[in-house]
C-alpha cells in the first residue's frame, strides 16, 4: 500500500494531483526549481523539496534530483503528472529499481507506444484502425496508381527525404495522380536531390478524438468513452469537450473497443489515452497512445463520475478495477478550457508577469483546477496554462451557455489570458452547432477576433479607466515625491517627468 | 477634438500638474484613436468626466488591483487594466473588446514629433514583447542585414520567438546578450534602415 | 416570457441568481444599498440601481424603492432571493399589482404558510404529520394524563403564556405527570399570573429533515428529495447533506409523498422547502414551509442534476415542469458548508472586515458559491455568510474526505472565518458515522474545539509567522519615517512608540 | 527563558531599535505563553530564528497578505495572519490551530507592571470585539452599576451583543452613542469598580 507520494511536477497538475491524496489521506511530497518555491503545490504538499535551477533540465527533468528527494522524504511512490518525465521509459526504470512505485505503465509499454513506427505496427497487428498508407517509396506510376486505389481518394503523396511543405501535394482526383505524381517527384529530386515519395490518407475534415482508458495490473481493461479536441491553435489543444459532438453511438463503441484493444496490445496499467483522427463521415485512425494522465481528464472525471487520479494510485496498489466497461456510462455534458497566460490578439505570444487580481468563476456546474494566486508572478520557465475552466450542464447548450457565463465571471489582472478568446469561441455559430474539426480557428478567425459592437461607449468607458488608473499613479507618484523631499525638486528629476 | 473644454485645459500636457487643481486632463491613445480625456468633477465614485466631445456622469469605482466597476445610466461595466511592463502602456478589457491604450506624455509627443511616429512601428527596433531568456544573437554590430533577417531568438514558456527586421540596414546597437533574462518592453535590438 | 430581471436581494444569493439568469440569456439588474456599491451582486449584474442608505429597512427591505428600481430598468420579473423580501406576501402582491411577475408563490400561499397555526391546519387537513400535541389549554389532571397518553412520553409541558424556559417541564416517566404538571402550573403562575398549560410531544434526539419541492402553475408538483440540517449552532444551520444518513427508502418515499401533499394543499408554485423534524426512529412531522430558494439548495442541485434557479424562472413563465417525480434520482452524495465570518472560539460571533487574501478552494467535485474577493470590506449591515462550499463524491465517506480537502485548501486572511472549526466537524466520529442530531454540537465541544496536536512545533512556527509579520509592519513604519523626517526625530513621537 | 541569547538582546525590549543591526528580537505571547523571538540571520527567505531555547532553521515566505509559506525539516506549513484591528494583536492560523498571538511593547510591559494585567481583563472595561453599531446605552456615567448589569447593547451582521459588567462598580467615562458605527477594540465603556 502506497504511504507518502511524491509528485515530480508543478503547477495545476502537481496540485490536482496532491488533491486527490489528500482525499485518501496519503501524505504528499513537492519538488520545486529555484522559480518556483512560491508556487501552488509546494504550498499545498505536506512536505516540499528544493531540487534545483529554473530551467526544467535542471530540476523536474534531472531524475537523479528527484529520486534523491523521494528517498529523502522517505515516499514510496512517485506521480509524474504530465509532461516533464511522465512518459520516460528509463524514469519508469529507475524508479522500479529503486523499490519505488512509478505511478503509471510499465518501462515497456512506454517505449512501445512512444515509438511511432512500433506503436503502429502494434495497433496493426492488434486490429486497431491507422492512418492508411505506405510508408516503401514509390518510384513507379502503376505501383503508385495501385496502392492510391487502395487508400483511396484524396491522398498526401510526400517526399521521403522531405519537410517544409516541400514536394508536397494533394491529390482529389484519380486523373490529377500522374501530373501529382511527376511534380512531386521533380521537386523533390531539386530539393534534396532524391526523388523518392510515399502515399498518405489525406484527412480532409479532420477531427481529433481521444478515448481514456484505464487498465489494472491483472489485466483487466476498460474505456472511459472519448474527449473531442479538436478545438486547436498551434497543434495544441484549448477546448475539449465530451460527449464528441461528432459520433454515433455505434461508432463510439466501435472506437471505444478499439482503445481497449490497444492498451491490452501493450500490457498496459495505469490510466492512458487513446488518440485518433477521425473524419466528417466518422472514418477514423489511430495517431498515438499518451501513456500518462492527460491535461483534460476532467472532462471525463465529470461525466463519467471517476477520479482518474485516485483510480491511478488504486491501480499502482495492485487494485483490481472497482467497475467493468457496462458499469460506466456518459451522463450530460462537460467542456474544459485552457487558460493560458498568452495574447490572442498578438499570435498568442506567452505572457507572463505578475498576477494582481482574480475574480474566479464560481457556481453550479463549475469545476476549476488552477494554481496561480493575487501576488504569484508566472515563471517564464515553463507552461504558460494557468488553469482550466471545467463546466458540466444537462446537455450541450446549456454547457456551452455555463461556459459562456463562467469566462464572463473570470477576471485576471496583471497578464494577459486567452479567456476573453475563449468566450468568443462559445458564441461562434460553428463551435454550437457542433459542426467543427481542427481548422476551425484558422477557419473562424473573422469572428474570433472581431471586435464586440458596444455603441462606441465601451471605448470611452475604457478610455475614463485608463484616465482614473493613471491618473492614480501619478497622484501615487506625487505623494511619494512629497514625502521625501521638497516639492519643487521634482520637477528636475528626468526619471520622475518620464512618467507624466 | 476637445471642443467643450475648460480653458486651459487643452494642449499644455507637460504642465497639467500646475492647472491640476482645476481639472486634471490627459491624452490618451486608443486603438489608434487619440482623445482628450478632463475630469471636471470628482464627489466619491461619482466623476463628471468629459472624453473629447462627450461628458459622462459616472460612478467608478476601484474594487481590486486593476478592477474598475463603472455604472453608466443604469448599466453596469466591468473593466480590467493590464500593465503592460512600461508605465504608460495598459490592455485594457471590456469583457469582449481588448483595447491597447497609451498615455500620451510630453517626451511621447516630442520623440513623436521627431522621429515622426514610434520607432518600433519602423520595426527597426526590436522591443521584448514579454519576459523571456535571450536564446541567440545571430547578428553583431555593425552588420548589414537583409529584411526578414533573423535579429534576435528568445524564449518564454516553451515557445522560442525570432525576431525579423523588417527593413534592411544595418545593426546599431543590441543591448541584451545571449542568455540573458530579459523584462518586457526592454530594447534588444536596434537597426539603422538603409537609405531608400 | 421574462426579458429582465431584478434581483431583489444582495451577497451569494444575488450572485446565484444572476448565474443562472445569465446563462439562459436574460439580463439582470442589480439594487443596492450604500453599503454594497462594492459588492460583487453589483459587479456581477448587467445594470445596477441605487436604492437607499445601508439599514435594510431603508434599502432592501423597501418594496418602494425596489420597485421604482424594477420599472427604471423596465425589469419584467423580480427574483426576491431569501431573507429580505422572499416571503413578504404584500411584496408578492405589489409585483402582481405593478405587472411584474414575482418569482415565487402567490400572496396567498406565502400568507398560508407564513402563519404557523394556519399552516399547521392545513397540513393536519392535508395529511401531513404534525408534531402532536394541543394547544387546547389543560387545567384538569386527568385530561392531562388522557391527552398525554395520547401524544406519548416523553412530552414537554409549557406554559401557554410562556417563554424564555418558565412554566416548562420535560416529562419522561407516567409517575412524573402529576408532579410536572403542578410545578409547571404553579411555576406559570408566579411568572406570568396564568397557570394555564399545554402538551406538546418532546422529539429527544432530533433530526432537521426537510424536502426541496417544485411546482408549477399547471398543478403539477414534485419532490427533489430530502436535506439533512442537523448540524446547527444558535438555531442556525452550518452544514446539510444529502441524502440524510438516517432515512431508509422507504421513509423518504413517504415524507416525499407528504412533502408534495403539503405544497398541493396550498396551491403552490415557484420552489419551496418542507421543513421536517424526525426522531431516530425515523418518526417525522412537519415543522414549517419556506416559501422560497433556500441557502442549501445547491446540495439538491447537485445530487439530482437540476438548476432550481432555472427551474423557477420556467415555472413564472408558465412552463410546465420538465419532469415528473420518475425521472428524478438521487446520483452520490453532496455537501455543504456555510462559511460565515465569525469567530468559532468566542462563541461565533461575527467578524466583519476586509478581506486581504483568499486562496479558494477548487478542484474536482467542488463547487463555491460565494461574492467576496481580494480588497472587500464585509459590512456590518448583513448576515455574515461569506460563501457556501459544497461537494460531490460518489458516496458520503469520499464526501466527507473531499470537504476536508476543501475546507483545507480555503485559505482567507483578514476576517476570522468558520473554517478550522467545520473542517474539525468533518473529523468527528459523530459526523462520520452519520449518527448526529441537533445537539451535535453541543454533544461534541470538547473534541470540535480541542486544540490538534502538532508536536509543539506549530506553535513555534506560529511565533515565527507573527515574528515576521511584525517586524515588517515595524520596517514599513520606520522606512516611511525614514523618508518623511530625520531619523532621530521618531523617538519623541509617542504614537510610533506605541507600535514598537 | 531566552537561555542562549546573544549578548544585550534579552531584557531591554523597549530600545531594540538599538541593537537591530546585530539581531531583530520581540517578545511575543501566544496563548498565555511569552516567548523571546530573536532573528539570527537572514539569507533571502532562509531564515534562522531562535524561539526561546529552539534554534530554527526555516524557509519562510511571505507569499501573498497575511499568508506565510514555511518550509521545516522538509515539512511544509502554511499560516495565515488574522489581524485584530489592533496593531500589536493577532490570530494566527496553522490548519487545525488557532493561536492569539500580542506583541509585547514596552508601553504594555509598563502598564501591566501598573495595573497588574490587561484591564479589559478584569471586565471593566469594554471594548468591542468587532465592528458594529451601537444599539443602546441603557447606562450614564456616575451610574452605579451592578455585576451583570447591561451595559451597551451592540449590533453588527444581524446579531445584537450585549456587554455587561463583571463586577459591581460606577461608570466611569462611555465613549461611544447611541446610534454610532464603531471599529472593533474601541473602548467602550469603562466602569470603577466598587472598593472590594
Amino acid at each position: 500500500m502506497i504511504k507518502k507520494v511524491l509528485v515530480a511536477n508543478r503547477g495545476e497538475i502537481a496540485v490536482r494531483i496532491m488533491r486527490s491524496c489528500r482525499e485518501m489521506g496519503i501524505p504528499t511530497v513537492a519538488v520545486f526549481s529555484d522559480a518556483d518555491r512560491s508556487s501552488m503545490h509546494v504550498r499545498y504538499a505536506d512536505e516540499a523539496y528544493h531540487i534545483g535551477p529554473a530551467p526544467s533540465i535542471e530540476s523536474y527533468l534531472n531524475i537523479d534530483k528527484i529520486i534523491e528527494a523521494a528517498k529523502k522524504s522517505r515516499a514510496d511512490a512517485i506521480h509524474p503528472g504530465y509532461g516533464f518525465l511522465s512518459e520516460n521509459a528509463s524514469f519508469s526504470e529507475r524508479c522500479k529499481k529503486e523499490g519505488i512505485e512509478f505511478i503509471g505503465p510499465n518501462p515497456d509499454a512506454i517505449r512501445q507506444m512512444g515509438d511511432k513506427i512500433t506503436a503502429r505496427k502494434t495497433m496493426i497487428a492488434a486490429g486497431v484502425p491507422v492512418v492508411p498508407g505506405t510508408v516503401d517509396k514509390i518510384t513507379d506510376y502503376a505501383e503508385a496508381l495501385k496502392t492510391i486505389r487502395e487508400i483511396g481518394l484524396p491522398v498526401m503523396i510526400k517526399a521521403s527525404a522531405g519537410g517544409g511543405g516541400k514536394g508536397m501535394r494533394l491529390v482529389k482526383r484519380e486523373e490529377d495522380i500522374e501530373s501529382s505524381l511527376r511534380g512531386a517527384r521533380s521537386e523533390a529530386k531539386t530539393a534534396f536531390g532524391d526523388d523518392s515519395v510515399y502515399v498518405e490518407k489525406y484527412i480532409e475534415s479532420p477531427h481529433h478524438i481521444e478515448f481514456q482508458i484505464l487498465a489494472d495490473k491483472h489485466g483487466n481493461a476498460i474505456h472511459l468513452f472519448e474527449r473531442e479536441c479538436s478545438v486547436q491553435r498551434r497543434h495544441q489543444k484549448v477546448i475539449e469537450e465530451t460527449p464528441s459532438p461528432l459520433l454515433t453511438p455505434a461508432v463510439r463503441a466501435e472506437m471505444g473497443a478499439h482503445a481497449v484493444a490497444a492498451a491490452k496490445a501493450c500490457n498496459y496499467h495505469g490510466a492512458g489515452t487513446i488518440e485518433f483522427i477521425a473524419d466528417d463521415n466518422q472514418n477514423y485512425y489511430f495517431l498515438e497512445m499518451n501513456t500518462r494522465l492527460q491535461v483534460e481528464h476532467p472532462i471525463t472525471e465529470r461525466v463519467v463520475g471517476v477520479d482518474l487520479v485516485k483510480e491511478m494510485i488504486n491501480i499502482a496498489n495492485g487494485f483490481e478495477l472497482p467497475f467493468r466497461q457496462e458499469d460506466l456510462k456518459q451522463s450530460g455534458h462537460a467542456i474544459e478550457c485552457r487558460i493560458y497566460a498568452e495574447d490572442p490578439d498578438n499570435n498568442f505570444m506567452p505572457s507572463p508577469g505578475t498576477i494582481r487580481h482574480i475574480s474566479e468563476p464560481l457556481g453550479l456546474g463549475v469545476r476549476h483546477d488552477g494554481y496561480v494566486y493575487e501576488g504569484y508572478t508566472i515563471p517564464i520557465y515553463y507552461d504558460p496554462m494557468i488553469s482550466k475552466l471545467i463546466v458540466w450542464a444537462k446537455n450541450r447548450d446549456e454547457a456551452i451557455r455555463r461556459m459562456g457565463r463562467a469566462l464572463h465571471e473570470y477576471k485576471i489582472t496583471g497578464v494577459k489570458t486567452s479567456i476573453p478568446f475563449l468566450a468568443r469561441i462559445m458564441e461562434a455559430e460553428a463551435f454550437k452547432s457542433g459542426k467543427y474539426n481542427t481548422h476551425f480557428i484558422e477557419e473562424n478567425k473573422e469572428f474570433l477576433f472581431a471586435p464586440h459592437d458596444c455603441d462606441g461607449i465601451c471605448e470611452d468607458i475604457a478610455l475614463i479607466a485608463a484616465f482614473l488608473e493613471h491618473s492614480s499613479k501619478l497622484e501615487k507618484i506625487k505623494s511619494t515625491d512629497n514625502g521625501s523631499k521638497p516639492a519643487a525638486s521634482r520637477w528636475k528629476d528626468p526619471q520622475r517627468v518620464a512618467y507624466i | 477634438m476637445a471642443v467643450n473644454l475648460p480653458p486651459a485645459a487643452g494642449k499644455t500636457r507637460n504642465a497639467w500638474l500646475i492647472f491640476k487643481l482645476i481639472y486634471m486632463a490627459l491624452e490618451i491613445n486608443i486603438d489608434g484613436r487619440t482623445a482628450q480625456v478632463t475630469e471636471l468633477k470628482r464627489d466619491g465614485n461619482l466623476l463628471t468626466i468629459q472624453v473629447d466631445d462627450e461628458i459622462y456622469e459616472i460612478d467608478a469605482l476601484k474594487v481590486g488591483e486593476g478592477i474598475y466597476s463603472m455604472i453608466y445610466k443604469g448599466k453596469s461595466y466591468n473593466i480590467e487594466m493590464i500593465d503592460n511592463g512600461s508605465p504608460r502602456h495598459y490592455t485594457v478589457n471590456s469583457f469582449y473588446n481588448s483595447y491597447q491604450v497609451e498615455v500620451i506624455d510630453a517626451q511621447t509627443r516630442y520623440r513623436q514629433s521627431r522621429s515622426k511616429g514610434d520607432s518600433s512601428d519602423t520595426g527597426n527596433t526590436i522591443v521584448s514583447p514579454m519576459p523571456g531568456k535571450v536564446v541567440r544573437i545571430p547578428v553583431k554590430v555593425g552588420e548589414a542585414v537583409e529584411a526578414g533577417q533573423t535579429l534576435i531568438i528568445v524564449s518564454a514558456m516553451k515557445m522560442e520567438s525570432e525576431f525579423k527586421a523588417r527593413t534592411a540596414g544595418t545593426v546599431k546597437s543590441i543591448h541584451a546578450a545571449e542568455g540573458d533574462t530579459i523584462d518586457a518592453n526592454k530594447v534588444l535590438v536596434v537597426v539603422e534602415p538603409a537609405a531608400e
